[in-house]
């Protein structure tokens, strides 16, 4: 068990008040997975992912905890989470193209960067050189500027350099998000590479597009509105999808091949709701065409099968468990109000 | 990078050429008649109208003017690129190249290290306050008292208190009064720094509050930056975000420098005035007074020049340290 | 907004600007195609340009050069005021302000010595003889109950004076700093609108004005004509600092052309002057305001360095003007340190009141700045 | 004739960090646009697409060639002229938020409208066509009035700005990009809207970076690649019989659902990719083509290295760098772009009716 995130909570400070980004999380990544963590934009997975990395000046740890290799990752705590980055955990942030000082050749940069990590460059330099290469950038990108480079060029001695010391988790945050289709595959690609060469153990991939990560996760978690919806292996979420939300967002992406002659697709109509004061119950029950009654109420992110949970009152249902009678609203509201 | 520099030089000359256009143009097409106020220096109750006609022709000639405007300037440019610059009135009968010489030492040995000084001293402790909340808390509100202080009040407040109360420095000249001023006599040059201190004091305080502000501001904005961003989630430490974050807010800071000068510089002539320190402020402001106009040229031109020359050494400086305008420049990318 | 120093960052991650959804929770997130800030050398520059020329005038608040904010005004004008009002610095700026505009307005009716004979022409006494209009007791005092902040060389009482000269500076500054103000809005709007050849000039006339230095220029123009009102002070201040205006406002033109309401604008059939002044200069706004700050406190402290050289007007008095007379008037030398102490205490506070209100108000218009 | 002609049109930008080079985004790029027709133009970055967008909407002025709009070349259009051409082509641009001005209100882009088209319109009159303007783009008017554009979603954003282009007599829609930053669960139905409107005689430019997009809705696709078109004909022959190898390999690169990478024959991708590289006049293309040939076995990648040209070892090579160019860097802009401009892009051919395909090599 290498990651494991046990009822995680953070927010996010704004102008409005606090976003509950993330919202009482627990998930786990094995030893060697490529999770995926898709949502739409605002629902948390960016917040969650760089959490576990550092926490940003407008982030707050509200409670839970994260453990990695069975030692607890205290990621509200600046100072003592150093001494795990880079090693332990490490980040390709979605900013990658631009990570790099910029008056700083890449070499120096990375070797400043070691040697305040307590690593000699020396004992690095070969394998970064190897990593490079392999990763198509040549020996001489050490003696370049980043702006000698081009985006995709300063993206991949991002990449390299953020795993460089063989983190066991790597967060790859929307790396393939800007990129043209050819080179997307190409990323993508590369970070399978990465884990098979032992780069990285296991690794969270952020991302808003569900075919990339059809293509190179292992497993997907879905997430919506600051709370998990569903996680199984990629196959399972691509073909037998439980939430209606992954439903209904798989259903509507066109595919190369799809024509709206052919076979028109529908979106989901409505959008995720507020964070600042999210809805009791069940988050996209105001979009959900399955919403029922007991939607008023939180769903648990329960396993169905072996390996994959859901978090829907409709698909535990359909899954034969008793999920006991609705509570009538106004109770649900009292019992809001109560905690 | 000579394409760089082809363009920056080009700016220069083309504000070269505008500071002697207005210097040559400013006499003549502002109302009045130089020659004419000139000459009631000179008139006495006595004077008859022909002395008076006489005298007249003679100082228009020797003030060139009596030649059609397109030749005078032509003789304009031509004094000037060949540094006759005609002779002060006022100093003397003194060329006034040598009477400009004479003065700009006093001007540069104050400018210079007062520049320089507050330039590194302010962007270090500008540096420092961005990141000690203590220290923030102190610079910051002394650096905008010093910004928003106008520049007489300063120079008037540091000679009364260290000249005229504490008596700690002398107030008034720029070297003892029984000194002949001589470069070589070692009396003279311990006096001259005796009497330099105050002015340089004051020229010091009226851009150091600045540059520890922008400074601060700078890092602050740095160490929000992308690149800060990443080598803090990849645990690097402060020492080195922070370096890099002061090394990149120094380059803006640089080409501030540049647009600064001018703003130094009227403090300066402000300082010599209050202190009377016989430098090019000191020197300007008595050419005006007493109407001597080559030699208000000439020190207007002579200081136009220090600053492009000023200019074009920040210019290479920056290039130097930025790498990004060096390399492009070397036409690795163009 | 754009591209410069300051805890807002410049032009692609400045302005938080909801991409997809628009819910409040959009702020929190990725932007999935939001592009990466633009590292060029040439954004440097211009970056550079900006910080110096916020050094330049009187406060580099490099923040407001970042040019983030503006958007936020219209946004939403409630949250504002409530920022505003619960910012101490603001507060604070903005009631000094409002001391000395009062003192600057009301001042001379009140001043204890006002001239009792000359009431109508009360606020223009003649400098050197401006004693005469006040009191006539012969030495210079110490401050005592009668003479708060004490008597001048001619008798005059400091306070007094001080009162009068208020106006003056007040008005010079506010001159310089319109025309500076429009000066450079007209060339820099005209420059990052246009672009080509025409920004290619204008550019190359501001750096040429920016290597100039005012205050040794004023000396040569002062040789030969006399400065003989506030009107032309302020019109020469505002000749002569205008430069870094031009740049900032050209820069931000540049940034905010790039933006895809002014295309829709220009797709709507609007002409340029009316997307430069209905879209573009609204989007600046509260950037322009804190602009129009630094100008006025630097327009206010150049006339100060010129009144007190004697380049001022000859017919008025002011805070420079009084400086001046101390120094003419060996005040020094009298250890008569309430003659220029106090109008220059005055000056800087004024000054100063508005370069904290500044940083407050940038503090409001940031978001980014707010939440520390 | 056709609605809209684009005939041999260039442009050159210029590139470097003070201006020396240039770079060709489009060379001699020529196609028609016939009435209520909707055809994709899919390219990746720095194809020169949206620059095409720019060039069609006249807020860019093409180097050489034209734009005739029924006719009438647009290119010299100005004042009056230029006004009444607004009427008929308008534009949706991809970043929704940043299409309105903040500071106003979402109604302000209607206003505009009315303000310079319709003056004569009294306000009742107007706010029928606006309503029913929004209809056609199924927002409901209550939803969109008297708000502030951060107060719609990114989807409802975009729709009032196609309902804006309706008021007027428009079309042909220039689309760049316009669902490229929605998210997933709402693009769709903005490019139902779209089919919709095509269905009322709109002609529609699509221009797009995602190759299932253009399939979706198109009747005919462009393929931009560098500039110049690689690919072009009716929508089902471009994606159902690729003939460019161009076409072939982004088909190949996109990800899909329920087919995995690894069935794809990566050598083949690459052998296709290399070739392409060859002829040296091939205008600086985006760096992203190139990580396409990085896949990581190093068998591969040694073979790649061998035939890749200089620009991935270093910098990217400028079109001036490259090896055997005619003219080297002293060459003034004029005459360099002259020479730029008067290389003919890869010949079209016709290989069956309707699909077109530019010769390679």
């Amino acid at each position: 068990m290498s990651l494991k995130v046990d009822n995680l909570r953070i927010t996010y400070r704004t102008l409005r008040g606090d976003v509950k980004a993330v919202d009482g999380v627990s998930f786990s990544v094995s030893d060697g997975e490529i999770m995926g963590l898709a949502g739409e934009s605002g629902c948390g997975k960016s917040t969650l992912g760089n959490s576990l990395v550092f926490l940003e000046g407008r982030m707050r740890h509200l409670g839970g905890r994260a453990e990695l290799d069975g030692r607890e990752l205290p990621i509200a705590d600046t100072r003592a989470m150093n001494e795990y980055r880079m090693r332990q955990v490490s980040l390709i942030p979605q900013y990658a193209m631009s990570a790099l000082n910029p008056t700083r050749k890449f070499g120096k940069m990375a070797a400043e960067l070691l040697k305040s990590r307590g690593v000699r460059f020396a004992t690095v330099e070969e394998e970064l050189r190897r990593r490079l290469g392999l990763v198509g950038l040549a020996d001489n990108v050490l003696n370049l500027y980043p702006f000698e480079l081009s985006g995709g060029m300063r993206q991949r001695a991002t990449m390299v350099l953020s795993t460089i010391l063989n983190p066991s988790l790597l967060i790859a945050d929307e790396v393939t998000s800007a990129l043209d289709v050819s080179t997307q595959r190409a990323v993508g690609e590369m970070l399978m590479e990465f884990r098979e060469r032992g780069f990285v153990k296991s690794m969270i991939v952020i991302t808003h597009d569900m075919s990339i990560l059809a293509q190179i996760a292992d497993s997907i978690l879905v997430m919506y509105a600051g709370k998990l919806a569903e996680k199984a292996g990629s196959d399972t979420v691509v073909n037998n999808p439980l939430h209606p939300y992954t439903q209904l967002l798989l259903a509507s992406l066109p595919e190369v091949g799809v024509r709206y002659d052919t076979s028109a697709l529908v979106g989901i109509p409505g959008r995720p709701p507020s964070l600042l004061h999210p809805p009791a119950g069940c988050r996209f029950r105001a979009r959900c065409p399955f919403a029922f009654e007991k939607c008023t109420e939180d769903p648990p992110f329960m396993e169905l099968q072996p390996g994959h949970q859901v978090a829907c009152w409709k698909a535990m249902k359909d899954a034969g468990l008793d999920i006991g009678p609705a509570v009538p609203p106004a109770a649900a509201v009292g019992e809001e109000a109560s905690r | 990078m000579r394409r760089y520099f082809a363009r920056k030089i080009g700016i220069y000359i083309v504000a070269f050429w505008f500071a002697g256009t207005v210097d040559f143009l400013v006499p003549r097409l502002m109302p009045g008649d130089p020659v004419q106020s000139y000459l009631s220096n000179f008139i006495g109750a006595n004077t008859t109208v022909t002395q008076y006609r006489a005298m007249y022709s003679a100082f228009a000639k020797a003030f060139g003017l009596n030649v059609p405007l397109w030749d005078q300037y032509w003789h304009f440019w031509d004094g000037v690129l060949h540094g006759h610059m005609g002779i002060s009135i006022s100093q003397s009968s003194l060329p006034v190249t040598s009477v400009i010489r004479g003065a700009a030492i006093y001007s540069l040995i104050l400018l210079v290290p007062a520049i320089v000084l507050a330039y590194v001293l302010g962007n270090r402790i500008g540096a420092m306050a961005a990141r000690r909340k203590v220290l923030d808390n102190t610079v910051l509100p002394i650096g905008y008292l010093f910004q928003a202080s106008p520049y007489p009040w300063l120079a008037l407040a540091v000679a009364f208190y260290l000249g005229a109360v504490a008596h700690w420095f002398p107030i008034g000249s720029g070297y003892a009064q029984n000194l002949l001023p001589s470069w070589t006599n070692w009396h003279f040059i311990v006096s001259v720094m005796y009497h330099w201190f105050l002015p340089f004091l004051t020229v010091f305080l009226v851009s150091f509050g600045g540059w520890a502000i922008g400074m601060r501001s700078l890092v602050i904005y740095e160490l929000e930056t992308d690149y800060a961003r990443y080598l803090r989630a990849l645990g690097a430490s402060q020492r080195l975000v922070r370096r890099y974050a002061y090394r990149n807010a120094a380059l803006p800071q640089l080409s501030g420098l540049a647009i600064q000068l001018g703003t130094v510089i009227g403090g300066n002539v402000v300082a010599e005035v209050v202190f009377q320190y016989p430098g090019l402020g000191h020197l300007i402001l008595q050419a005006a007074d007493s109407q001597d106009y080559f030699l208000l040229m000439g020190i207007f031109l002579f200081i136009i020049i220090g600053v492009l020359v000023a200019n074009f050494v920040i210019d290479i400086a920056y290039v130097m340290i930025d790498p990004r305008t060096r390399l492009a420049m070397q036409g690795a990318q163009a | 907004m754009s591209a410069n120093p300051g805890p807002a960052r410049a032009a692609g991650s400045s302005t938080p600007a909801p991409v997809a959804t628009g819910s409040p929770g959009e702020e929190l997130d990725e932007l999935p195609s939001a592009a990466p800030a633009p590292q060029g050398p040439g954004e440097r520059l211009e970056k550079g340009a900006l910080a110096g020329a916020q050094a330049a005038p009187v406060a580099p608040t490099p923040t407001l050069a970042a040019g983030a904010p503006a958007v936020r005004l219209g946004r939403q004008r409630w949250e504002f005021l409530h920022y505003a009002l619960r910012n101490r610095k603001l507060v604070f700026g903005f009631s000094v302000e409002l001391v000395f505009v009062l003192a600057a307005i009301f001042g001379p009716l009140a001043a204890p010595y006002s001239s009792a004979g000359d009431s109508s022409s009360a606020g223009v006494p003649l400098k050197d003889q401006c004693a005469a209009f006040f009191c006539a007791s012969g030495m210079t005092t110490h401050p005592s109950a009668h003479h708060l902040l004490g008597m001048t060389y001619f008798g005059g009482d400091v306070l007094s004076i001080m009162l009068y000269s208020l106006r003056e500076t007040y008005l010079v500054g506010f001159l310089g700093a319109l025309f500076a103000g429009i000066i450079g809005l007209a060339l820099g709007f005209t420059a990052g609108w246009r672009g080509g050849w025409l920004d290619d000039i204008l550019q190359l006339f501001t750096n040429v004005v920016i290597t100039m230095p005012a205050l040794v220029l004023l000396i040569v123009i002062g040789a030969y004509v006399k400065i003989h009102s506030p009107l032309f002070e302020g019109i020469f201040i505002g000749a002569t600092s205008w430069p870094w205006v031009a740049r900032a406002v050209r820069a931000q033109t540049f940034t905010l052309r790039e933006r895809d309401f002014v295309d829709l604008a220009r797709l709507s059939g609007k002409g340029g002057v009316s997307i430069v002044l209905k879209d573009i200069a609204p989007n600046m706004a509260s950037y322009l305001f804190l602009v129009f700050i630094l100008l006025f406190s630097s327009s206010m402290l150049l006339s100060v360095s010129y009144d007190f050289l004697g380049l001022g007007p000859t017919n008025v008095v002011s805070l420079g003007d009084m400086m001046n007379s101390a120094m003419l008037w060996s005040a020094l030398n009298l250890k008569a340190w309430w003659w220029f102490i106090p109008p220059g205490a005055a000056m800087a506070l004024i000054v100063f009141g508005l370069l904290i209100s500044n940083i407050g108000l940038d503090e409001v218009f940031n978001p980014k700045l707010r939440e520390s | 004739m056709s609605m809209l002609e684009i005939d041999k049109v260039s442009k050159l930008y210029k590139s470097g960090t003070f201006g020396g080079g240039l770079k060709a985004a489009l060379r001699q790029v020529s196609f028609n646009i016939e009435r209520g027709e909707v055809v994709s133009l899919i390219g990746e970055s720095g194809s020169g697409k949206s620059t095409l967008g720019k060039i069609i909407l006249r807020l860019v002025p093409p180097s050489a060639g034209c734009v005739r709009f029924e006719g009438a070349d647009i290119t010299q259009m100005k004042g009056r002229a230029l006004h009444e051409y607004y009427r008929y082509v308008q534009g949706v641009f991809q970043d929704p938020f940043s299409s309105y001005n903040p500071l106003y209100k979402v109604d302000r882009v209607f206003d505009m409208v009315h303000q310079e088209f319709f003056p004569h319109l009294s306000g009742d009159e107007w706010a029928a066509r606006v309503g029913s303007a929004l209809e056609a783009v199924t927002l409901n008017p209550g939803d969109v009035f008297n708000k502030f554009p951060h107060q719609l979603s990114g989807g409802q954003q975009q729709r009032v700005l196609v309902a804006r282009a309706l008021l007027l007599d428009v079309k042909l829609l220039i689309a760049d990009e316009i669902i490229s930053m929605l998210d997933a669960s709402t693009r769709v139905d903005v490019l139902n809207m779209l089919v919709g409107l095509k269905k009322r005689g709109l002609g529609i430019l699509f221009i797009t970076h995602d190759l299932s997009l253009g399939n979706y809705i198109s009747d005919r696709t462009v393929i931009l690649r560098n500039g110049t078109i690689a690919e072009m004909g009716l929508t089902p022959l471009v994606f159902g019989n690729p003939r460019h190898s161009y076409t072939v390999s982004l088909l190949k690169a996109v990800p899909q659902l329920h087919k995995k990478w690894e069935d794809i024959d990566i050598d083949e991708l690459l052998a296709a990719e290399l070739d392409r590289e060859a002829p040296a006049l091939a205008p600086r293309g985006p760096e992203s083509r190139r990580y396409s040939k990085s896949s990581l076995a190093p068998a591969r990648q040694a073979r790649a290295k061998d035939i890749l040209p200089q620009g991935e070892q270093g910098p990217r090579p400028s079109l001036m760098d490259l090896p055997g160019a005619p003219w080297q860097r002293k060459m003034s802009s004029p005459r360099l772009a002259k020479l730029l401009l008067s290389q003919p892009p890869p010949e079209l051919v016709e290989v069956e009716e309707g699909h077109f395909v530019a010769v390679e090599g």
